[in-house]
């Protein structure tokens, strides 16, 4: 049975009369593909922001308080003097606090982009075609039976290169 | 040491097998996965605690002064040498040749046994069989009725030995017995004891308020060094009333370069002036100051100015030593002058003299001795101690005539050039395994005492003696004794048991029966220097390697030439203004060619020498006598020929020489960057003048903006300096663990830290030695330690850079103590510069630069106040020396305590000596002074098991307790008690770079010059 | 085959500048062009395995050279105390240098918005990655005892001891794989759109599965690229203080140091703004010959060399401006020790490197003031080759005369670098090249994703040629919809 | 540390300890045969062996009462020797800071009834400074 319907466009323009015409036709769940990020479509979909930043936050917090602990917890595990420095030191601690905010932070951030965008998932192909890396823009919708029909009609008249099922 | 057990472990065979981990014993890897086999002792030696060091008193015997040494002997081996503080001549001090004796007891290249020549070659034997073939030697002699052609020749040793030889050769029937020293100087010894009636008086420095010398090094070889120093070095530290000194000669020696004034004469013509100043202080004379100017190329005034400063300045002391042929007339002439002076009895003492330095052979009667060899009348030729070979002019034709003997023995330990020729070889004990006596002063004994067995099969010289005349019939009946310590014991004066008593002193009453020196009646007349050339050639001792003994001891190798701070190699010295009319680099190779032979040597441009002469150092070019001293330089005899002054020692100074560019160029080994300190304020100095009116002289030259305080008292009264954020200084503050005052460990109570009077260095380099010696320092100058040139090089080192001294020519000494020496003035290449020598270390700063950039803690401050180096944290970075402004660290380039390296510094069984309470350092570690940390901890380990605490002045460094001038003082600068926290609140007292706020531990205290009246310096 | 663009002459009116360079690409069609001609590159030679032997020959000789080095100790090496850092952290220093020009484009440049990034970052960033790789060898070839580096690194360990977290080499530590980590995952994380197209294009099932797994599934659907351009914004800005820390920090290796000539607060900005010089004369020495042989001079346009060069020109400028600077320091600090040091430096012993690295820094890469010569690919390669040469030199300016000629004049010395040094050196630029070499033939050099970005997508009213923004935004083409104005 | 001065030939099993290897321990009596000019030395095998670059002055800590067994363990239980601790640097740091226990000591010495006595001694804390240990 139909899961829903993947549909290829050529032209950029195409694709954003789909969108509108999927928008005003009240279907909520369809995947809008495209070999590049385009403002047109970002302006078409105006999507929420990404949380990505929430991640970038709470790693470089996480990393520079674990790179001044380390520096200070060591100092005085073991004090010992060096050029008449105060053993724990913090102002060069700083850098070992900058470096680590760095490091944890850029790393979070990455996690944080594969778990919004649900990546790693290497098998799954439902819904993509693999032109959509290529040249062309592509959506799929996700509907209904009883809806595909009109659906496809959308598609169709916004000027698809082509509208596939996907089961 | 996976060594398998021996079914029957001799000592000796225990000690090599200890040697081996001293050699293992490397920073770089623990080894715990080895198994070990521990081979102790079946019957323990008296005295002997393994782990635990043994004292023993004995004699020194590299030079003729035979100073008291102390040996520690750990373990059954002997492995540090420090003066005996009773001893009469050097009162505790060492100098750098008595520490290296250590490394000729433990020489690689001694011979390991008995050597024979067979098919023309000597070759290992038994004892048996060379005694056999020198008895055999000795018959045939005998039923050719020729014992008389049975000569021993030995190297002159202050003691009974000679008396001895004496009495076995005249007990034989056979000739006479020759005892040489090519170092001597005869001519000072023979003028002393007609003028004087004594060989040679004790000289007071400190009662002096003038001291001239006159070609004389007292300093570096001449007589008994330390002794002069000492007392040197004391009257110097009279600061402002301290004698003026005014040398004399062609060269500026180690000697001359101490000195207040240089007067550069012209060789030869120092007779002259010292006739002149006879003159002047009344005394006769024939020449006047003119004649003299004239003569010697001085300006008149300078020469008159110095004679009135004699005439009118009481007491002086005048000291004539000369190596030309006239030298016996210039002695004689020095010696009158203190007579006319009044100072007999006040600087010159010839009651109080040093013994036993008469009855020296001189070398005429060396050469009648070639005669003979060369006639064929020798039929047996001893030789104990000397290498004639090599110390004398090929004019001499010893080793000609040696060909000619039937049977050479040779007692040398060393297969140096002479043994090398001999027939068979008796190797004998080192002077540190052997019994003996000397007589230091009159009256007093110096017992010589093995301080452990002997490392080889080799056997003391007196007691085969001994053993040869038992078994011969017409000998044995006046040699009684056993053993040569029974015969030093019978003739000691109070009896066996008082002997026994006395050698745990080393010392006794007594004389030691050195023979009475022939007071025979100077010849008036002397050679003149001869030769034709436009330059004099000037022949003079190393102060290291003295006339080439000391040539086989890497220590000595290693060591800087004080003055011209070269190792390793041969150099001529020759003056700037020279240089640039010849068109001389220095380091283009040069060639001097006298009547005599030709030397070729690199060019060493140096101010302190006549513009109309050269001068090479004796010691090195030896073509045999192991692998430091082979190859190496050139042999500065080989220019000279047979000529001798009155008193017949070989003149050094005879002939003048063509100096001609020989083309292609060497490069210097020279330990030295920049001579000048460019306003640096590093060696300071002030004027007697200006010390008296309370002035502070020479400061800090830059104070630019953000300038340190100068106040650095409180660096060194608190083991840390305050830090910026000063939580060190904050007594609340929490974080300073044992760095508190209040510290459980009290360690932070102590303040260690050393003071360095500039005043009292002569700059003899003693300290350096002495720190090789204590901290396990590698030498890296050998030939094969050159690191590679190529990346293919075969096993046998082809490929290889085996120039000497190829490590040193890329700054890889290893010393942790340098002297560095500065000139000021004589730009203009006039002969008034001053000279000053700065003993630089580790200065273990308060706020070090090093510590901070050590990623790994390696180095770091200490509680007590060192700047610690932990060999086994530290990965190699260097960082450390990169940031040291005194740039007192050094880094393990190779892998000098590895054995499978050709690097390996300490060959078996120079790896005995290894002090077993410092690490030997791995490759590619840093290293540096540790204020000899392994002696504070032995000083703490020896209260605390006493159960008290660490007593002022109760320990001191290895180059502390060395130095000959007392200059250096070490101990806990933050307890008034110790005599270092008085020292550095003296006036003369600074820090080198302070404005770089390093707070250093190590203070100096300015040098004090003393210049003419109206001079500057 | 796509035909080469002719480049752009600009006219009088808009010049090409830095921030919004003339980016189009008139030689490209289309989407697909751009794969098909990017994805061109991924078929290996002949010309590419011979200089990839070379490369590999390089590097084992250096590797072998190393091992040598570690038997026979650090001695063979040409050190001469106390000159006591050399050619290692010479390279060393150099080498991190290279990589900041990588970190720059990508990260500072996106930030900046500058469109001409786009077709040299990947090239830059993988060039970062390598020139890290290559600079993190030589501290541990450098110490004395390399099989000890691990202490550098703070680990529990049973002797109780942490490194000293006060030493700039720590920070060295902490910095470098920081900043090799992060920069490994920016060049990662831009990859991934573009392994997904070589995915989809891959015919060879292996290769395909293997692709399949490196780009994690990606989809190009809309929310990825959400998250996607966020994640990117974020490690760019954290990329910026990264890259400009990373060089300050190596340059407190010397400004921490007491050592005339180190002891300098200009230090930090003065190594960065080198380091960014060299490396982007690096990333010339790099894309000329690509865009030449790989033939993609219609997207490695002139006028993105032309901005690029005027980067450098810039960046020649500041270091210039830093060389004087120092010497006016030393005239005015009335510091006798670094008046000595840096008379030394010209007219002293080490005249000769130091006038290399004023020509090739300071006065060459003033030619680039002539658009002429800044829109001539070969000169910019021999200026990029000076610009190379120039900056090891000056590291060599900064370490061995200052130790050289230090405080005390009784250790002045010398330095020759010895035929291991050289050899270890060229091992260095063999082991970086042959990284190169493999990345070139098995992942696009060039942005596949971010090209199409500045490609005008095509409309249904074909318009195919129309205006584009920096950002690749039709000018004449937004429709109305909600969102808009938020 | 003077151990061994006396050895027994053989000795029975007491106290459910087993019999000792006395073919080893009859070994050990064999080089003491005859007179002490015949004697021959014993090829300890080391066990406890420290780095040489860490310098260990036994003297320091029998003298502050630190029991052998606190580092060589039980040696009379031991059928064949090994080593007992890690003599590693963590270990022997911890000690001089936190303080040798006598307490522990003397149990570790079996000695109860004076360990019970020494329950309440201040642990004898050393130095921690690395020059101590290291030059």
């Amino acid at each position: 049975m139909t899961r829903g319907l993947i549909a290829a466009y050529k032209e950029i323009d195409s694709l954003i009369d789909a969108i509108e015409a999927l928008k005003q036709r009240k279907f909520q769940r369809f995947t809008v593909y495209t070999p590049t990020p385009r403002h047109e479509i970002e302006h078409a979909l105006h999507p929420p922001t990404s949380k990505v930043r929430l991640f970038t936050l709470i790693g470089g917090l996480c990393g520079v308080t674990f790179g001044y602990w380390i520096a200070i917890w060591t100092s005085d595990y073991w004090p010992l003097v060096v050029g008449g420095k105060a053993i724990a030191s913090w102002i060069p601690y700083t850098i070992i606090g900058f470096e680590v905010m760095v490091l944890v932070g850029a790393l979070s951030t990455v996690y944080g982009m594969f778990i919004l965008s649900r990546i790693p998932k290497i098998t799954q192909t439902i819904g993509f075609d693999s032109r959509f890396t290529g040249g062309h823009f592509g959506i799929y919708v996700e509907t209904e039976p009883e809806r595909l029909k009109e659906a496809e009609a959308a598609l169709r008249e916004t000027g698809a290169v082509e509208v596939t099922n996907e089961r | 040491m996976s060594q398998p057990p021996k079914t029957v472990v001799k000592r000796r065979e225990f000690l090599k097998v200890l040697g081996t981990t001293g050699a293992a014993a490397t920073a770089v890897g623990c080894s715990m996965e080895r198994v070990e086999q521990l081979i102790p002792y079946v019957v323990s030696p008296d005295h002997t605690v393994p782990g635990v060091s043994t004292d023993y008193a004995t004699v020194c015997r590299e030079c003729s002064a035979a100073c008291g040494v102390i040996a520690e002997v750990r373990d059954g081996r002997a492995i540090k040498l420090e003066g005996n503080v009773d001893h009469p001549v050097n009162h505790g001090a060492l100098c750098a040749r008595g520490q290296a004796a250590l490394q000729g007891l433990y020489n690689p290249d001694r011979y390991r046994g008995p050597m024979m020549r067979k098919d023309n070659r000597l070759q290992p034997a038994t004892w048996d069989e060379v005694l056999a073939r020198v008895r055999q030697g000795i018959d045939e002699a005998r039923a050719a009725n020729a014992a008389s052609g049975v000569r021993f020749l030995s190297h002159h040793e202050n003691g009974s030995f000679g008396a001895f030889v004496d009495q076995w050769m005249s007990a034989g029937g056979f000739g006479a017995h020759l005892a040489f020293d090519p170092e001597a100087d005869l001519a000072a010894r023979a003028a002393n004891q007609a003028e004087y009636g004594s060989a040679w008086p004790a000289l007071d420095f400190t009662a002096a308020r003038l001291i001239v010398s006159i070609g004389a090094d007292f300093l570096d070889g001449w007589g008994a060094s330390v002794a002069h120093q000492l007392s040197f070095a004391d009257a110097r530290a009279k600061l402002g009333d301290a004698p003026r000194f005014v040398f004399i000669g062609a060269r500026r020696s180690l000697t001359g370069l101490n000195a207040d004034e240089w007067l550069a004469c012209r060789p030869g013509s120092e007779l002259a002036i010292a006739n002149a100043l006879l003159g002047a202080v009344g005394g006769g004379g024939n020449t006047t100051i003119a004649q003299a100017a004239t003569a010697s190329g001085v300006p008149e005034a300078l020469l008159q100015r110095v004679a009135d400063e004699l005439r009118s300045t009481k007491p002086s002391l005048v000291l004539g030593g000369v190596s030309t042929p006239d030298a016996h007339l210039v002695a004689q002439a020095a010696a009158r002058i203190n007579k006319a002076a009044g100072n007999v009895g006040v600087t010159v003492k010839p009651d109080e003299g040093l013994a036993g330095l008469g009855g020296a052979a001189g070398a005429p009667a060396l050469a009648d001795l070639a005669t003979a060899m060369n006639a064929g009348t020798v039929r047996v030729l001893f030789l104990r101690g000397t290498n004639p070979v090599h110390d004398l002019p090929k004019a001499m034709q010893f080793a000609e005539g040696l060909a000619k003997v039937p049977l050479k023995v040779s007692f040398s330990s060393y297969p140096d050039e002479t043994s090398e020729l001999c027939d068979v070889v008796l190797p004998d004990n080192h002077a540190l395994e052997s019994w003996g006596d000397s007589e230091p002063v009159r009256g007093t004994l110096g017992l010589q005492q093995p301080v452990m067995d002997p490392v080889f099969n080799t056997r003391a010289t007196a007691d085969v003696m001994l053993a040869m005349a038992r078994a011969d019939n017409a000998m044995s009946s006046r040699f009684p004794w056993a053993t040569y310590r029974d015969f030093i014991a019978s003739r000691y004066p109070s009896g066996r048991a008082a002997f026994a008593q006395a050698l745990a002193k080393g010392l006794g009453q007594g004389t030691a029966l050195a023979r009475a020196a022939s007071a025979a009646a100077l010849p008036t007349t002397a050679q003149a220097i001869a030769g034709d050339g436009e330059f004099f050639l000037v022949v003079h001792p190393s102060p290291a390697l003295g006339a080439g003994a000391g040539a086989n001891k890497p220590w000595l190798q290693e060591l800087p030439d004080p003055v011209s701070k070269i190792a390793w190699q041969s150099w001529i010295e020759i003056h700037p203004s020279t240089a640039a009319r010849l068109g001389v680099q220095a380091g283009d190779n040069l060639t001097v060619t006298t009547a005599a032979g030709s030397l070729t040597a690199p060019a060493y441009v140096y101010l302190g020498i006549q513009p109309d002469t050269v001068a090479v150092a004796l010691g090195q070019g030896h073509t045999a006598y192991g692998r430091y001293a082979q190859g190496i330089g050139v042999n500065a005899v080989d220019a000279l020929g047979a000529s001798f002054d009155g008193a017949g020692r070989l003149a050094w100074t005879q002939a003048k020489a063509r100096v001609a560019k020989a083309g292609d160029r060497t490069r210097l080994v020279t330990v030295e960057g920049s001579a000048r300190q460019h306003g640096r304020g590093i060696a300071r100095a002030i004027t007697a003048a200006q010390f008296a009116a309370g002035e502070m002289g020479e400061e800090e030259p830059h104070a630019f903006i953000g300038d340190a305080s100068h106040e650095f008292l409180p660096g060194l009264r608190s083991p840390v300096a305050n830090d910026a954020q000063g939580a060190l200084g904050d007594t609340t503050s929490k974080s300073k663990g044992m760095y508190a005052q209040d510290h459980w460990s009290g360690m932070a109570n102590r303040r260690w830290a050393m003071t360095i009077d500039l005043a009292r260095c002569t700059g003899c380099s003693a300290c350096v030695t002495a720190c090789y010696a204590e901290n396990n320092i590698p030498t890296v100058g050998a030939r094969w330690q050159g690191r590679s040139l190529r990346p293919f090089h075969s096993a046998d080192g082809a490929g290889w850079d085996n120039a000497p001294g190829a490590n040193i020519l890329k700054g890889r000494e290893m010393a942790w103590m340098r002297i560095e020496r500065y000139f000021e003035g004589g730009e203009d290449g006039s002969a008034d510069f001053e000279t000053r020598f700065l003993p630089m270390l580790c200065q273990h700063c308060g706020n070090a630069p090093c510590e901070s950039v050590c990623p790994v803690f390696a180095t770091y401050h200490a509680p007590d106040g060192l700047n610690v180096q932990v060999y086994n944290r530290c990965v190699g970075t260097r960082y450390c020396s990169n940031a040291c402004p005194y740039k007192v660290r050094y880094f393990n380039w190779h892998g000098y305590g590895e054995v499978e390296r050709r690097q390996y510094a300490f060959p078996e069984p120079l790896n005995l000596q290894l002090n077993p309470d410092v690490t030997v350092r791995g490759k590619g570690v840093m290293e540096k002074c540790s204020f000899c940390v392994q002696r504070i901890r032995d000083a703490e380990h020896r209260a605390k098991a006493e159960n008290r605490d660490v007593q002022p002045d109760e320990f001191t460094t290895a180059c502390a307790q060395a130095c000959p001038s007392r200059a250096i003082t070490f101990g806990d600068a933050a307890h008034e008690e110790w005599a270092v926290a008085k020292q550095v609140e003296d006036r003369r007292a600074y820090h080198v770079f302070e404005e770089l706020n390093t707070y250093t531990a190590v203070v100096y205290l300015k040098k004090v010059n003393h210049p003419a009246a109206g001079g500057t310096r | 085959m796509a035909t080469v663009a002719e480049p752009v002459r600009p006219t009088g009116a808009a010049r090409p500048n830095v921030a919004s360079a003339n980016i189009q690409l008139p030689g490209v069609e289309s989407y697909e062009q751009v794969d098909r001609d990017i994805s061109g590159t991924l078929q290996p030679t002949a010309g590419w395995f011979a200089l990839l032997g070379i490369a590999v020959a390089f590097f084992l000789w250096g590797a072998g050279t190393w091992v040598y080095q570690i038997y026979w100790g650090l001695g063979n090496a040409g050190y001469n105390p106390p000159v006591m850092w050399g050619v290692y952290i010479i390279s060393f220093v150099f080498w991190v240098g290279i990589g900041h020009a990588g970190t720059l484009i990508s990260a500072i440049l996106y930030l900046f918005r500058a469109g001409f990034r786009t077709t040299i970052y990947r090239c830059a960033e993988a060039m970062t990655v390598f020139a890290v790789m290559t600079a993190g060898l030589f501290p541990i070839i450098h110490i004395g005892r390399p099989w000890k580096f691990f202490w550098l690194v703070p680990y529990p360990n049973w002797r109780l001891i942490w490194p000293n977290f006060k030493s700039p080499l720590v920070w060295d530590v902490f910095a470098i794989s920081t900043y090799l980590t992060v920069s490994a995952t920016f060049l990662y994380v831009g990859l991934i759109p573009d392994l997904a197209v070589l995915r989809d294009r891959a015919t060879n099932p292996v290769k395909k599965r293997l692709l399949a797994v490196m780009s994690l599934g990606w989809r190009n659907s809309e929310p990825e690229w959400r998250h996607f351009a966020r994640m990117y914004l974020f490690l760019a800005a954290l990329s910026t203080p990264l890259v400009l820390s990373v060089h300050s920090v190596v340059s407190f290796d010397f400004a921490m140091a007491v050592t005339p000539g180190w002891h300098a607060t200009i230090f930090p900005p003065y190594f960065v703004a080198g380091a960014i010089f060299s490396g982007i004369g690096m990333v010339f020495t790099i894309i000329i010959p690509i865009r030449k042989y790989f033939r993609l001079q219609h997207i490695v346009t002139i006028n993105h060399l032309d901005a690029a060069a005027k980067l450098a020109l810039f960046t020649s400028l500041v270091v210039g401006c830093a060389y004087l600077i120092e010497f006016w320091v030393a005239w005015y600090s009335a510091n006798e020790f670094e008046q000595a040091y840096f008379w030394n430096r010209v007219f002293g012993q080490w005249w000769w490197a130091a006038w290399i690295m004023l020509s090739c820094n300071m006065i060459f890469p003033l030619s680039l003031f002539s658009q002429r010569l800044r829109r001539n690919p070969s000169w910019l390669f021999i200026i990029s080759i000076l610009i190379n040469i120039g900056m090891w030199f000056e590291r060599f300016v900064i370490i061995v005369p200052s130790l050289s000629h230090e405080f005390e004049p009784w250790q002045w010395s010398g330095y020759i670098p010895s035929w291991v040094d050289i050899s270890i050196l060229a091992g260095s630029f063999g082991w970086f090249f042959m990284w190169f070499l493999l990345f070139i033939k098995n992942l696009p050099v060039i942005a596949i994703a971010e090209v199409k970005e500045i490609v005008p997508p095509r409309l249904r009213t074909h318009r195919a040629t129309a205006d584009i923004d920096v950002t690749g935004h039709h000018v004449d083409f937004s429709p109305e919809t909600p969102g808009e104005h938020d | 540390m003077g151990c061994h001065a006396i050895v027994q030939g053989r000795r029975a099993p007491i106290q459910g300890i087993a019999d000792r290897d006395t073919a080893a321990i009859n070994q050990l009596l064999s080089y003491a045969k005859g007179t002490p000019d015949q004697w021959k030395p014993i090829p300890w095998v080391r066990i406890h062996k420290l780095p040489e670059y860490v310098h260990f002055p036994h003297f320091r800590h029998v003298n502050a009462g630190v029991t052998c067994q606190t580092c060589h363990g039980p040696i009379p239980e031991m059928q064949r020797v090994y080593q007992y601790a890690s003599l590693n640097m963590g270990w022997c740091v911890n000690c001089h800071v936190k303080g040798y226990k006598l307490a522990d000591g003397l149990l570790a010495a079996g000695d109860t009834a004076a360990a019970r006595a020494a329950a309440n001694v201040e642990p004898k804390k050393a130095r921690y400074d690395c020059a101590v240990c290291h030059y």
